[in-house]
């Protein structure tokens, strides 16, 4: 395992420390815990903003705590949900009196710890409410079975809550806002390698030097196939494509885009993916209002990448575009 | 002597953890081929935690002993298995309340109260190949034995959790693969097996009289 | 290879054109060149700033391309350094009549490259002055040979002379800060992998399954040893003591620490190592005044860290503290 | 016929060429084992654009000719070779302005003035592992020798660029690997070779008078 580490167990209690040693002018640690929350939290008068799951997508989710984002994130065992307790910290944390609003990547795991954590913060008499976000389309959408998955797609989420929180809007208009952006959000990734946890010390799967994975989720699980691997356009091409199928966003839409790498994909290969990705939104006739291109939720070292497009309406541009001050996403 | 007493059931959850401590490679690797690769990781850690605890601490009841085990793992494994697990035994818990002494019955109850909540909590049925693919069988043979038998309870857990082989999962995160997830075993029904397995070992060597 | 490209050939001329696609706003491409520049440029009665060199170090150096840093970046092939008709092209674009500085990183081609630039420049009456970045500890700093390279503390440069520039200096004072950053700072690298040049399809080097490469440069050039892999912590020690050993940095010094990540290594990864070089610079008697973690000048896709240490004095300060408004650099 | 034409000087780029793209990924290799693996890939693109500019383009003198092979490479190459190989075609173009025939004496002259281009340049002297090891004694055996000798040139070319195998790197991107640079081909003193290696070829082939 070709990682700067030191004890595989300790990892991310050892981030937490290195994340508050680099910026204790922003973040703090909640004591006892693996919560990290802005400085100024609780902020008086502004519904709190929780989200976070399991380690190893960084920057998600403590890359994203500070004004006009989150107040604080959870942080899991390297791809393994937090649990309830901890994320009550962060809730606790979070909480001015306003209300908290969870923002929660939808797995079966983050959804359990979460809502349970929901439910002993109530006990303690703080109002809690939450979203889910489901924004991967490499994933079928039936309730019969744990439906899409959330990835990259929630950062506008989180950007999109964080700004209207900041507005001073009331938990049931923040979280109404969430829910827009989650309805307007569809992404799909894609991956050419797979990743290793620390703890497991080798990659989670097996993938030929000649193959890719369409539809790739971001703790390696598999999406819609196996394939040889393509050019940059063709794999625009396939993700854009089932993107759009959704039928969400339609001709004359304005619309942000996220260019996600997952962790070993250099920046320039994101650039070549932009490019064409660019040119087929337009080709729908889709106008583009502004594009991130990034790491903004990996998956470890995974070498790959993820599209999300967010259809934009008055509210939400002027939301997206409101000043943000986080580590991962500054406006 | 009659029914489980706490140094039986500090006796199973020590089993179960030795079993867990030596198979957490496995766990992991069948997570690795149908999940996320952390189950392994997650119930050592959550199960070696009990343990310290337990170990450590003096209970008046059988019903404390399991709500300390249960609180533990949910604030200890994450992911699904740490609620589920925890919900499970946390259900067990409070089924024991009352009762003097684990025998039979309430053992067959508190198992079955611990499956109505995994199935609460994770709205699984049988045959989404997951932990409650192990736990549902379990329940209908104790249900069905007039005592308990170990070797016949050993037997049922090790068949339902060698069925989740073929099955295609519908329910957590091998449902992403579906077809792909037949022919793998579900991590967390084979964690589920440990613990039967181990409450059967303990009866069992300990002639505890059910 | 496992990389989202097209042809390997055109990875620079797409990158460029899939930045400009994202981030029109900001930077435009000179045309016929493989320069970007700030949309605004040049930008009237400042100092032009000019850097560049070969591509494959993003978000060097088109992402530092922007107010309170550069006007232009010089795009060369991977790692390969531009050739002197486009540095000529990005120096035109840099230039409002205020003259032109070239930050230049150390290596020869560059060097040489820039150089001819200059004279080409100079021929067209724009004034122009240049500074070579020197920071990485792993070479010796030899008259005799090449000297040291120029690696990640060549960021902190194009943040000092930038925030110089912006404030309206002249051109020999902007140099003079340029100067004063290049004196003041020391990196050092090592690496766990290769990395791979498109058009060469294949990692420039072998290296162990347990084997780092101690002073790895940011083309995969060695540096000082190679040894087993070794915990966050010991290399923390290794890279911490060579970078002081220099003497530059003395108890009592205020420091700008950055932890840079070579393009495969994680975030958490970086932080990690962060905890213990923040430890360490501490026992050593420096006061850590800001701390940057991130990726800011990669080697492609190489898993790996650099670690730089800058001395700060007020000056020094107060030009990293102004308002930097880059994609991949913001105050 | 006597003296080398502007044909003979595309015949020796195109040669040239050929040898660099049919040994684009040696030379790679060769820059993979002690620098950063690029240097096939300048050469050939470099080298690719200056035969489509020359032979597109209509000569009046050599110079001219040598010109537009310096200024292609100047700005299609890169990295250190782009400007070296460039600076040294450029002072060759320069010692041929007023020169109507590319005679022994001229190229010779032409050849070193290249050198002396290259090493003010690049400021390397000979022995520190670069292409000056392949042009000096290039230049040294052209000054000695009162012919051209096509076999005699060939070698010493050869055995120039064999001989920087053993050489310690002191400057380019070999130098940093300090002892470890012992043992491989200096690649731009490879690339070197091809292109006398080509001028000697097109002098035979072609009968060159010389
Ligand atoms: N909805 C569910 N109901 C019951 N059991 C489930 C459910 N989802 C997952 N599981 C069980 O949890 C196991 C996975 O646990 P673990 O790997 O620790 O968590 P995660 O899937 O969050 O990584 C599965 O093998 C399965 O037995
Ligand atoms: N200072 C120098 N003087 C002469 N030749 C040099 C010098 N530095 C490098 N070279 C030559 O350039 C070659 C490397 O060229 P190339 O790989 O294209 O450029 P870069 O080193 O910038 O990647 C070396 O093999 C060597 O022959
Ligand atoms: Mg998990
Ligand atoms: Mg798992
Ligand atoms: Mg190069
Ligand atoms: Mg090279």
């Amino acid at each position: 395992m070709k990682k700067i580490v030191n004890d595989p167990n300790e990892v991310v209690q050892e981030m937490i420390l290195g994340m508050v040693a680099a910026h204790g002018d922003r973040l703090k640690q909640v004591p006892d815990s693996t919560v990290l929350a802005r400085v100024q939290s609780p902020v008086k008068g502004k519904v709190g903003l929780v989200s976070g799951g399991g380690s190893g997508h960084e920057p998600s989710h403590a890359g994203y705590v500070g004004k006009g984002m989150l107040d604080a994130a959870v942080c899991g065992s390297v791809f393994t949900s937090p649990t309830p307790d901890q994320v009550l910290e962060g809730i606790k944390a979070a909480d001015s009196g306003s209300g908290v609003l969870l923002i929660i990547k939808n797995y079966t795991g983050d959804v359990m710890n979460f809502e349970m954590a929901a439910e002993l913060a109530e006990i303690e008499g703080v109002t809690v409410d939450k979203v889910v976000v489901n924004d991967d389309v490499a994933v079928e959408d039936s309730t019969f079975t744990t439906g899409r998955r959330g990835i990259a797609g929630t950062v506008f989420v989180h950007k999109i809550a964080g700004a209207k929180a900041e507005s001073g809007a009331s938990l049931s208009e923040v979280k109404a806002a969430a829910e827009k952006a989650i309805s307007n959000v569809r992404s799909m990734g894609m991956a050419l390698t797979s990743c290793t946890i620390p703890a497991a010390g080798k990659p989670g799967f097996e993938i030929g030097e000649n193959e890719m994975e369409v539809g790739m989720g971001i703790h390696g699980e598999p999406g819609i196939a196996r394939t040889e691997i393509q050019s940059a356009d063709e794999i625009a091409s396939v993700l854009v494509e089932k993107i759009l199928d959704d039928g969400v966003h339609t001709s004359g839409d304005e619309v942000a885009v996220m260019i996600n790498g997952l962790g070993s994909t250099p920046l320039m290969e994101l650039y070549i993916l932009n490019l064409k990705v660019n040119g087929l939104l337009k080709e729908k006739g889709l106008s583009i209002y502004k594009t991130f291109v990034g790491e903004y939720m990996t998956a470890i070292d995974m070498a790959g990448c993820s599209v999300s497009v967010l259809k934009l309406d008055e509210e939400l541009k002027e939301l997206l575009d409101s000043p943000s001050d986080t580590l991962g996403f500054r406006i | 002597m009659m029914g489980l007493t706490n140094e039986h059931l500090a006796k199973w959850l020590e089993k179960t953890n030795a079993k867990i401590q030596e198979n957490k490679t496995f766990l992991t690797n069948l997570d690795q081929a149908i999940g996320d690769g952390d189950h392994g990781i997650n119930m050592s850690r959550g199960f070696d935690e009990a343990v310290k605890k337990i170990s450590s601490t003096e209970y008046k009841t059988s019903s404390d002993l399991l709500k300390d085990w249960a609180m533990t793992l949910l604030s200890k494994v994450g992911g699904a298995s740490g609620p589920l697990y925890g919900t499970a035994l946390l259900k067990f818990s409070m089924s024991m309340k009352d009762k003097e002494e684990v025998d039979y019955s309430s053992l067959t109850a508190g198992i079955e109260e611990g499956l109505n909540g995994l199935i609460q909590r994770g709205q699984a049925q049988e045959g989404h190949k997951t932990m409650v693919d192990v736990w549902s069988p379990v329940v209908t043979f104790l249900k069905e034995q007039p005592a308990f038998n170990p070797e016949g309870f050993k037997e049922i857990a090790k068949e339902a959790m060698e069925k989740t082989k073929d099955m295609k999962a519908i329910k957590g995160r091998a449902a992403y693969l579906k077809e792909r997830s037949i022919g793998h075993l579900d991590p967390g029904s084979v964690s589920s097996y440990y613990l039967f397995s181990s409450l059967a070992e303990v009866i069992e060597e300990e002639g505890v009289g059910l």
